[in-house]
């Protein structure tokens, strides 16, 4: 045996919808012409609220948050293949996956604003709140996913976002080591948007592509095109029958771009430069899934038109609430920090509201 | 009745649980098969199977990132990190999540978890496996800690963290685990969480302490009682966090003179906190400053020089007589 | 003397040790072409090139566990850990190897390694942006603890933190960064890491804060001495650890009345520590007891209800008012 | 391009000498006869320390400690292909090769019995103390291999050892890369011993082999025959050269066996059957490159039995040694806190110090 090849491994790039719209019949889902047209309108409305909340964010109106531009297929078209009880556990760039799985726009502005409250909604039981500290919820949908087994649930698993430089945290490590041998119903999926804030993904890992961290577990890996929603679909598709059946764990990159800054805060012309910037708007994802709706005849400029203002109209009502929205319950953060309250929370609760009206009094 | 030590004692309210609710499952690394290296969960393997006594790879933050998943998805994971020096891989796991889902979501995600180590030193241990870092744990929003400091009130407190709606760091003294054995009832027995204990009352001087130093504590109280006839009140904290201020400073206010005997490092630690709440409330009753038997604000020593690093009883006894003598 | 905002004095103080000896490297998330989110690294990358001014990968426990192996090595590494909030992913690598190389090897390894990170909050910012958690650092032996306050401080303190021998967790208060500008001297000016600073003398009582809540504390205190007349001796704590007892309990000897103000929660906090080296050493100096202006024992809350839970001006003036009158 | 490959990988695996000690000609390495006897003298040192530290442990005159019989091939090879400025990242299983670069037995025997004294010698700038926070101590070799670079030292580089449950830690993944995002001079060595306590290697993760978890970041990685010291030996001296010729990290893993218990503190019939180690035993590294030995002239009864009562009489003078030795300065933990001493720190040092004095006046 001296030096022999004891294992082979590959990884594949999946593409349906090409640059222009053109669509390789075999690959191409099945999708009804309605399911066709809600998942164009989420992918519209993901962008459209996005630039919203950039001019409000300028207006000052909410705070810093990461614009999801560019990222509408990965974004929408995983939520597309999920089923009614699947679990989504996000991270924090994935805001119209989010509105997909049925939290409200309002709720996503409210977390924005500073509010508690943005973190929950009436049946948001299997969709886990905005996740920060990069990575770390990967483990989360992991645990999640070990419950699913362990009861036995039917046609149920996980999906967890993550993004190029979250790979580099050891929480990716554990988790998807985690759920390889435990053999548990979650899709990973690592968003390449190709940027870590300033960070590029060339520098972010040595390795050539993010799909092939998979075979270290010996788990299904694979690339897809990240602004071709249909390849998207399919593949998270794929993953999730994968998973329903007790095939285990699957790690699916998608290969995008984010086209805005990193959040609100940041300045991208620091770092990157305007041509790389502007190669990836012609492949922006929007663009071919409507040349593809087009070239079915689902869609023509009137019908954009008519979406269009759909869109705003449903926004324009939101942004209204949110103006509407008052603070209450100013001393919430002392009524959730145990299920029982313990009487030294009560007694700081005290002093705080004493304090406040103290304040009040002073002030009034 | 049996008279149980205290790894006895822990495994029995985990298989009482486990009986009891389907929701419970246990995770950690050689918690199944080895029955952990301390035995604490031995049998249980056998007993409930291995989807709930769960032998994980070698990760921290893997086995309570995961457990942090199970609970906000219905599950009751009893997380067992091997030592208490390896809590530190999966601390971002406790402060960013565990310890936050409750008040983030204001009620709509929690996490009911608990999660075990064995802590403390005396054991001729390696390095990182004799460390008292309760205070790490304790200064964290959001967070209960509790530690027991015998067979019977580990097999009630546990019961009581198994049961409890938010996660609960568990920290078990290892020097005692084998160190005695105590009468545990055979009926279920839970204690509160979050209220300290008063073991022995008295007028003329407070003692608190907890875990593995409750025995040298209660050593010196009854040399210095024998000694000197003086009445001690004597307090095991039992829940590090939320801290009981109240049966502490009530003590304090009837006897005036106080003495915290703890295993851990001085700098803003359990003893800091427990004279603050004294000074923030009762301080014109003192009649001498809380004196704080404590480890030494130094790196752990490795074993040959970790006896003297630790309090002993005679380190105990010396303070109780000068706070009395003050 | 040029008037420097909080974030071109650090800068200027990397800059300036940087140019003076090669080993000194940076390394972090975003610190070399983004010049840091907050640009306190900005420009470096140009001036000392990208072997000494490293953008690293997305893993905060990577770059203070390669920084460790570079400090063992010879090199004076500064990482940058891009919210204090996410260093808890790298905590075991600070309680488990840089505090303690040096004294598990009695000082043939030694870390001479700042961490730093900015903390605290008013910044309207997300989830784990505006928690102020000194005290977790400090409670373990063998970290040094520094915040500074003010532009002038920030430069000398964080130089003396990159020539000091041994790991210092440099906490950086955000909210200060831009919020004034001060005279910084030109030439080198270094200060002592492990002293408090009397900001000004007094002798009726003793005010003690640091980092972000030091302006609050100043406008507080100009308040009472303006409405009052009352003689305030005003400490800027700047070193969290090793704390400088002595300088604190020598104000309170005098003073006999203390407030302490500060971000973070009041469990086994900073002002605990306070509070019990002064029960210590000077119990009996105490006309009243030592009053606390601290945040809540609750998860930091979101932006939009963190103005209340922040200590403000006016809770600090009725805490010395009220400890005047006690 | 619909679905397409675009990468595929391959793992290898090492022997030179199989279990009968028949060398493959064609990748025997060029050691010298000197060479060889002197790397089979550390190989049986390292097994008579181990067993002799056993009876030590069970005498209760040292405390726990976990014995390398059986790895004997994969640690003292590694330590055999290494450079005199290479450095030595251990864990806590390799106490050949920290002797192999110079530490003392005695220093170990007295670090097992509690005194950090066993931590350092003299020269030993080169060795890092026995790291126990399993894998942390891989990203302080990175960061070593950092420094390396930077300054340009020529033929240096480092090696670190893992064990197989190690690879499951988040900082293995954020060591390897580091590294190979650095492409700094690091021989990672993934000693496979089958068992993490009690748990199994196929339980530790889901992949056949150790060695492909290299894929993940594009870095060369390799299986050996962790029983076979010239496969061992030939794997790190190529890993060494890539090093030092600045072609960045490299993995190896040596796939061999924990013949005995975790630590002393361990019983490992709690969860392995006799038969697995019985096996095992006989593959042990030391009967194939004895018979190796054998076969070209070099080893015969007469000078196996000198070289046995040589390596006792050294075992017996070190512990010796160790009777002898004396706790001193019991106040060093208050001297190393810092460089320089803090008054506080004094202020405790003289408390701990009257502490004493008076329980010595109180018992003398
Ligand atoms: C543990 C942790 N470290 C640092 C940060 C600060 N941070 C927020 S987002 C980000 C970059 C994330 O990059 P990537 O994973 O590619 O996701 P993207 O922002 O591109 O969606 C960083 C460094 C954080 N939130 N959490
Ligand atoms: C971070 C951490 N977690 C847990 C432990 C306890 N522990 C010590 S060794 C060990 C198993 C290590 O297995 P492996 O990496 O295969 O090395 P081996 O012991 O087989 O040499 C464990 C769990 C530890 N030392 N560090
Ligand atoms: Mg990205
Ligand atoms: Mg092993």
């Amino acid at each position: 045996m001296p030096l022999e090849e004891i294992a082979t491994f590959s990884v594949s790039r999946l593409q349906v919808l090409d640059e222009q719209g053109k669509v390789d019949s075999a690959l191409e889902p099945e999708l009804t012409d309605e399911q066709l047209m809600s998942l164009y309108r989420h992918m519209v409305m993901a962008r459209e609220a996005d630039q919203r909340m950039l001019k409000l964010q300028r207006q000052g109106r909410i705070g810093t948050f990461g614009p999801c531009t560019g990222q509408e297929a990965s974004i929408c078209g995983t939520a597309m293949a999920m089923g009614e009880k699947d679990w989504l556990v996000g991270a924090f760039r994935e805001a119209g996956a989010r509105m997909m799985r049925g939290e409200p726009f309002l709720r996503q502005l409210l977390y924005y604003n500073g509010f508690e409250e943005g973190n929950y909604f009436a049946g948001n039981e299997r969709v886990t709140p905005v996740a920060v500290i990069v990575a770390a919820q990967l483990l989360h949908a992991v645990g999640i996913g070990y419950s699913i087994k362990y009861r036995g649930e039917k046609d149920t698993a996980v999906v967890s976002f993550v993004g190029d430089g979250g790979t580099s945290e050891g929480d990716f490590h554990e988790a998807l080591n985690f759920a390889s041998v435990w053999q548990v119903p979650v899709v990973f999926i690592v968003q390449n948007n190709q940027w870590a804030i300033s960070h590029p993904r060339s520098k972010q890992t040595h390795s050539k592509t993010l799909a092939q961290k998979a075979i270290a577990y010996d788990m299904p890996g694979i690339q897809v095109d990240g602004n071709d929603v249909l390849a998207v679909y399919r593949a998270v598709k794929e993953g999730l029958d994968r998973a329903y059946s007790g095939g285990g764990p699957s790690l699916i990159e998608t290969d995008t771009y984010r086209l805005m800054m990193h959040t609100t805060a940041d300045d991208a012309t620091k770092y990157r430069n305007e041509e790389e910037v502007e190669a990836a708007w012609k492949r922006e994802p929007l663009i071919r899934f409507k040349a593809y709706l087009e070239n079915k005849g689902l869609l023509d400029e009137e019908k954009q038109a008519a979406l269009a203002a759909d869109v705003k109209a449903e926004i324009d009502a939101v942004v209204k609430e949110l103006d509407e929205w008052q603070l209450q319950n100013i001393d919430q953060s002392f009524e959730h920090v145990f299920g029982d309250k313990h009487p030294e929370i009560a007694l700081q609760q005290a002093e705080f509201l004493d304090e406040l009206s103290r304040e009040e009094d002073a002030n009034g | 009745m049996a008279k149980l030590n205290m790894v006895q004692a822990l495994n029995l309210a985990m298989a009482e649980e486990m009986a009891r609710d389907r929701d419970v499952v246990i995770l950690g690394e050689d918690v199944g098969l080895d029955g952990g290296v301390f035995r604490v969960t031995e049998g249980l393997l056998e007993k409930f199977g291995k989807e709930r006594v769960i032998d994980t790879p070698l990760a921290e933050s893997g086995i309570v990132g995961t457990a942090i998943g199970m609970a906000i998805s219905g599950l009751k994971p009893v997380a067992e990190i091997q030592f208490s020096g390896f809590a530190f891989l999966m601390f971002h796991q406790l402060e960013g999540y565990a310890s936050r889902f409750r008040s983030r979501t204001h009620g709509q995600f929690t996490v009911p978890l608990v999660v075990r180590m064995p802590y403390g030193g005396k054991v001729r241990a390696l390095e990182h496996h004799s460390e008292s870092r309760e205070a790490s744990f304790a200064h964290l929003p959001g967070l209960k800690v509790v530690i027991p400091s015998s067979p019977r009130n580990a097999r009630a407190l546990l019961l009581a963290a198994i049961r409890d709606p938010d996660t609960v760091v568990f920290m078990e003294p290892k020097r005692s685990y084998r160190a005695f054995r105590e009468e545990v009832p055979e009926e279920e027995e839970v204690m509160e969480i979050g209220k300290a204990q008063v073991v022995e009352a008295g007028t003329d001087l407070t003692v608190i302490s907890w875990g593995a130093m409750m025995r040298p504590t209660i050593a010196a109280v009854e040399q210095v009682k024998e000694k000197r006839g003086t009445s001690i009140e004597l307090i095991d904290l039992l829940t590090m966090a939320p801290m009981d201020g109240a049966t502490l400073v009530d003590s304090v206010r009837k006897t005036g003179r106080c003495v915290v005997v703890q295993e851990a490092p001085r700098s803003c630690s359990i003893s800091s906190e427990i004279i603050a709440r004294i000074n923030d409330r009762e301080l014109l009753y003192l009649e001498a400053p809380v004196k704080r038997v404590t480890g030494y604000d130094v790196v752990t020593p490795y074993f040959a020089r970790e006896e003297t690093y630790l309090p002993g009883p005679e380190r105990i006894v010396r303070a109780i007589e000068e706070t009395l003598d003050f």
